[in-house]
């Protein structure tokens, strides 16, 4: 076994630091190396029975045409949400949806898909939700196997039903509307991150091209500190290693001394930076995942409009 | 009439004193089939009124097309062929039917404007009116658009009035600037984000109220007109006759009208255009075609943003066919029309080296007016009418644009 | 000026009508004549300076290129609107507005748009709320004036400073969210009205072609009736009789007896049919503005999709 | 510029080759004298615009009349002299200016009308548009107003620019046209009875839609213009030299301006005029002038009946001064600008004969405006251009009046 990133000795250094932080994280701590796994870690313990393999991609059909030997397929759309009403899945269905992909409450859960794993990213917060113990993403996700040129199967795997329990929904993971906006009214302390790009942070445009989903106001919720989410990976797609992460966000004023509310458009890329404040640098963080899809279409809620761009129906 | 006879610039058409001409009847042939065309123009127009969807707006747009197409053919309203004879040819003469559409169209503009918006300094922009963003992306699209004109012979209304005259290079330089629109619709979104959102959309009334614009509007045109005074040929002498039919026909359909009559017909159509459908631009229908395409294809999504939002020569989302349509349609029908009655219809073909140079230039344009939200019918002359300040911009980066192109002889390929 | 038309007798027969009519209005009851006028009525009275007359259209420049004489233009987007936030405009906005466009806390005010009074509608409800006295909307629009030949002018008006004052928002006449939810929930009784196309309200899509603003949720607010807006009016644009709207209403149990709430996408064609509940029929009515970009893009909220179409981004 | 230099009618300026004039510096002082006359115009404009009940209107009547004045001045767009080189001196060349200036109105007035009212057939008048009653009344108006305008050597509008280049009789005859209104308001009240009630006001678009209304419109003027080429003189030949600054000069501030141009110029004003505040008028300050007077001595009561309801160039009841009269007042200043300009202003002084054929003419002419709501200016052009039959009924009667006025050589007393 050959590890080319010096996986242990970052998570090592990892613990320290935050153990020697002067912040007392509020949700259990939890290291690098138990957030992410690599992809030759990954390849290694393809065999393993306790590691089961998911993928959540954005774009339907990549996972027929070629996976991870033994993922299975998890539609976001479907099998991640209550398709009728917008909210998560329900801890019936995700129960079942990880019974049926053979997890069992002791598996180590990896993740991953296709774009920077966004998708995979609100699965993990979904399962982390749902109490699931030990839930990981694939650093780099499915660009990134494909880009080292790993093996890919296609036929789906058929695992034995497992015995995963889900738990009750954990709220100290997940914001709701109200609680978002007692703090931008002052009367709960929190930090919101906004982890859309720049233009859509300051009102310039509604939504990228070719988004569908968008507000009918610009801008973003009053207070909220701009962080796009690529600042958390490098090139190749990988994550950031802690102490740039770290230090990414510190040089911003978040540290973790505060709960941390992080928000995008419709939820998913939100919970990307979840992941790396939360499960990687250990932070109180939870995800708005009504986000501004929610927030900027209701009515007479405080927004705060920099560009000034107004809605005229397109 | 005490009008005196302009000159020929086209020796091969009877020159300066040129009497002797086609016989009567075969200039009555010609006026027949050239009548042909106008009737067939108004009946589409009374087609058209009558059609739910289209309206008054699509047959007075048909009108204004016409209109159009028969002052740019008959007066040679060819950007790029006026700036060649100015460049090369050290010849100012033609230059002034910019210079005078640009002075009427002010005027036509201001009295407009006075009535959509009495009060210019409120921060509100006149509706529709081409206002647009100044960035060094409204630059760079002129300069493209500029030697895409050197290349490919002419610039977009141009090419369109030419068609009618049978130029064959014309219809694949039309092609080319649909393909270079898609491109500019691939490349709006990052020059938005970079450049074009922050842009201010500058307008001159805005400062100086509509007085002051006109003013300084028709003091810089004013300027310019004497400095151009110094490359102005002599004039011609003129014929001492009795005002005949046959001079009559000729002046109005042979001979090349002169440059101020032109160019103050231009103005006022624009003017007019403004007053009852929007601002004169010739690529709304050409971008909208190709944004339709594009967005079909999946290669573009359904929201370009900002691009909506603004005022200019745009394509229109979720539409095939435009007012802006039947304006580009009767542009050409009018042209055609126009040289049929005047014995000057001629189809010329074209070469693979020629055709190569027409689509290319056509591209580069396409790229160009997509990027500075219209060409040199929307953003220069309307713009320039409208007082705005991208106008003035897009106009000298095309100028320099051309300069380039013809110091480079591209034209010449 | 000679008018052909026989204006005051048509007038004279539908104030007959509307009072022969054997419903007892809950709220102050308003006759057709109260809250519609005919184009022949306002065009005999362009010169009564206790008339004003405002144009509220959707598409941008066509007042500028023609507007009935002495009307002011109100961009529905900057005017009625707050901008910035999600909410009608504040009662201060609309003073000043009215005041410049020349209107008395006595003065008759007529609405008038394009697309079958859409916005006009919406401007009327919000000068409703406001408190503005006497609001009527103009018999088939723009779109009727202009077929029935009649006179437009170009140049806006420069009328005298008004003396309107705005009063307090009218919470009768406006729902939020809250209490669509005790409606839904039966803890208030109310009925929902969804003036939808029947294709968004099933569920099947998720907004009309060409129109950005949707919600990542198909469907309906559970217990709404659907009475598509169109069905307001009669080929030609102009309302229906109180009699057929009575009749339309009752067919499907709304006949006055309960409050009730009318909803669509971003609230202005809501506007058209509470004009016609509230104002024509004299029924308790509001809007609810938020509407289904709101409602539908709001976490944990109960739909009904009985098409069950899926968001998966498109 | 190619546009040819057009021959001056006035061989005192030179005459068909006159290089040579007047020096540099003469030049100069009399550009700076008109232009101090165009900066008052400018300031009274500004100050109109802030002056509570006058405002744009106001001063944009100021700037039309202003315009009036000098394209009148410089184009002698004076309706008897233009009728008498047709009459006396069988030239029919200044009376295409008459048929461009109804031509261009024409068109204009219908793209007006189209926004003002789509449909025309409703039964419907446009707004304001000066289509006035036809019954013998507006002959025998016509007539009379012709014959005064042989009197006293032009109609009203040309006194009123001629006053500006310093004629001497201009003042007297308006002064006479004043006491002619006065008889026209003590008339009215039986012609109108007898006769203008029950006038229809025929307006060819009601019957033939706006197209057919410019068709019809457009081919009687060309039928006219046809008919009048028999009359054109030879055109001159004109010089071959580089253009200069001072044959610009020339040709803007000396040489009477092309009949065509003048002609466009005049059409252009009046659609402009009608777009922005009123019909072309100059009668209405005049006649409004004359029945307060009138009023306030009790020789007419406060309600002229049916006179208020009729739109045409009429006087308004209750004012001293109205709109009218910034255009009336700015159409002098812009006469006399533009004539200190070109060196052409000259006092000319009055002899008791010649004044006292002003006088009488002027009453005639005063009588005849009021009772045909309008003169040469409101009636005929205005009404004309807004295909009203009334302007060509009245436009007949002048003519004829005019005609008979040169037979019985009234002109020469």
């Amino acid at each position: 076994m050959i590890l080319r990133r010096p996986a242990t000795i970052v998570a090592t250094l990892a613990l320290c630091l935050t153990a020697a932080a002067p912040v007392a994280a509020q949700s259990p701590a939890a290291s690098a190396s138990d957030a992410v796994v690599s992809a030759d870690w990954l390849e290694q313990h393809l065999d393993d029975p306790s590691v089961r393999v998911l993928e959540v991609s954005v774009v339907p059909g990549v996972y027929d045409r070629g996976h991870i030997p033994g993922a299975v397929n998890v539609a976001w759309h479907t099998d991640l949400v209550d398709p009728v009403r917008r909210d998560i899945a329900s801890g019936e269905s995700i129960q079942s949806l990880l019974r049926a992909a053979g997890v069992n409450d002791d598996s180590t859960i990896v993740l991953y898909g296709d774009n920077n794993n966004w998708f995979a990213a609100w699965g993990a917060w979904v399962l982390d939700v749902y109490g699931a113990d030990d839930v990981r993403l694939l650093d780099g996700g499915r660009v990134k196997w494909e880009a080292d040129g790993r093996p890919l199967e296609v036929a789906p795997p058929t695992p034995a039903e497992g015995s995963f329990t889900a738990a009750e929904a954990d709220g100290d993971l997940r914001a709701f509307l109200p609680e978002v906006l007692a703090v931008v009214e002052g009367s709960d302390q929190a930090q919101l991150v906004d982890i859309r790009g720049p233009a859509e942070f300051s009102g310039e445009i509604f939504a990228p091209e070719g988004v569908q989903e968008l507000s009918i106001r610009a801008g973003h919720i009053p207070g909220a500190i701009n962080v796009p989410w690529g600042q958390n990976v490098t090139e190749d797609g990988t994550f950031k290693s802690p102490d740039d992460l770290r230090a990414l966000y510190a040089a911003v004023g978040i540290d973790g001394s505060q709960p941390i509310i992080t928000y995008c458009r419709i939820g998913e890329r939100a919970s990307l930076t979840w992941f790396v404040l939360h499960r990687i640098l250990g932070y109180d963080a939870q995800v708005y995942d009504g986000s501004w899809t929610e927030y900027g279409n209701s009515v007479g809620l405080p927004v705060e409009n920099p560009a000034g761009t107004v809605w005229g129906g397109q | 009439m005490t009008v005196a006879v302009p000159p020929s610039d086209d020796p091969a058409q009877g020159g300066v004193v040129g009497i002797s001409g086609p016989s009567t009847r075969v200039v009555a042939q010609r006026l027949a089939a050239g009548g042909l065309v106008a009737v067939v123009l108004v009946v589409v127009a009374g087609l058209l009124v009558g059609t739910p969807g289209q309206g008054v707006p699509a047959a007075t747009s048909l009108a204004i097309g016409a209109a159009l197409g028969v002052v740019f053919a008959r007066g040679r309203f060819c950007f790029f062929c006026i700036l060649r004879d100015l460049i090369e040819h050290r010849d100012s003469a033609p230059t002034y039917a910019i210079l005078a559409a640009l002075a009427v169209g002010g005027v036509g503009y201001a009295v407009v404007f006075g009535m959509f918006l009495p009060d210019p300094s409120t921060g509100r922009l006149p509706a529709q009116a081409f206002i647009g963003p100044v960035s060094w992306v409204l630059v760079a699209g002129g300069l493209c658009f500029g030697v895409g004109m050197a290349l490919s012979g002419g610039c977009i209304s141009a090419l369109l009035y030419r068609m009618g005259e049978g130029y064959g290079r014309a219809p694949i330089g039309l092609l080319g600037a649909l393909v270079g629109f898609g491109l500019g619709f691939l490349s709006w979104q990052p020059l938005y984000l970079a450049t074009i959102v922050r842009a201010p959309e500058m307008w001159l009334p805005a400062e100086l109220g509509y007085v002051g614009a006109l003013v300084v509007h028709l003091g810089a045109l004013g300027v310019l007109a004497l400095l151009l005074m110094r490359w102005l040929p002599p004039t011609r002498p003129t014929e001492t006759a009795r005002p005949t039919l046959g001079a009559v026909y000729r002046r109005v359909f042979v001979w090349r009208w002169p440059a101020l009559v032109t160019g103050a017909l231009v103005g006022l159509i624009g003017a007019v255009a403004y007053l009852r459908v929007a601002p004169l631009g010739v690529t709304q229908q050409l971008g909208t075609l190709s944004r339709s395409v594009m967005t079909d294809a999946g290669l573009i999504g359904d929201r370009l943003n900002g691009l909506d939002a603004f005022s200019g020569c745009v394509a229109v989302v979720g539409e095939l066919l435009v007012d802006n349509g039947w304006l580009v349609g009767a542009m050409v029908l009018g042209s055609f029309g126009v040289s049929i009655a005047g014995g000057r219809f001629r189809i010329t073909g074209v070469t693979l080296r020629n055709g190569t140079t027409a689509l290319l230039g056509g591209v580069l344009m396409g790229w160009g007016a997509m990027v500075a939200l219209g060409c040199t019918v929307g953003t220069l002359l309307s713009g320039i009418s409208a007082f705005a300040i991208a106008g003035w911009v897009f106009g000298a980066a095309v100028v320099a644009g051309v300069w380039l192109g013809i110091r480079l002889r591209l034209h010449t390929i």
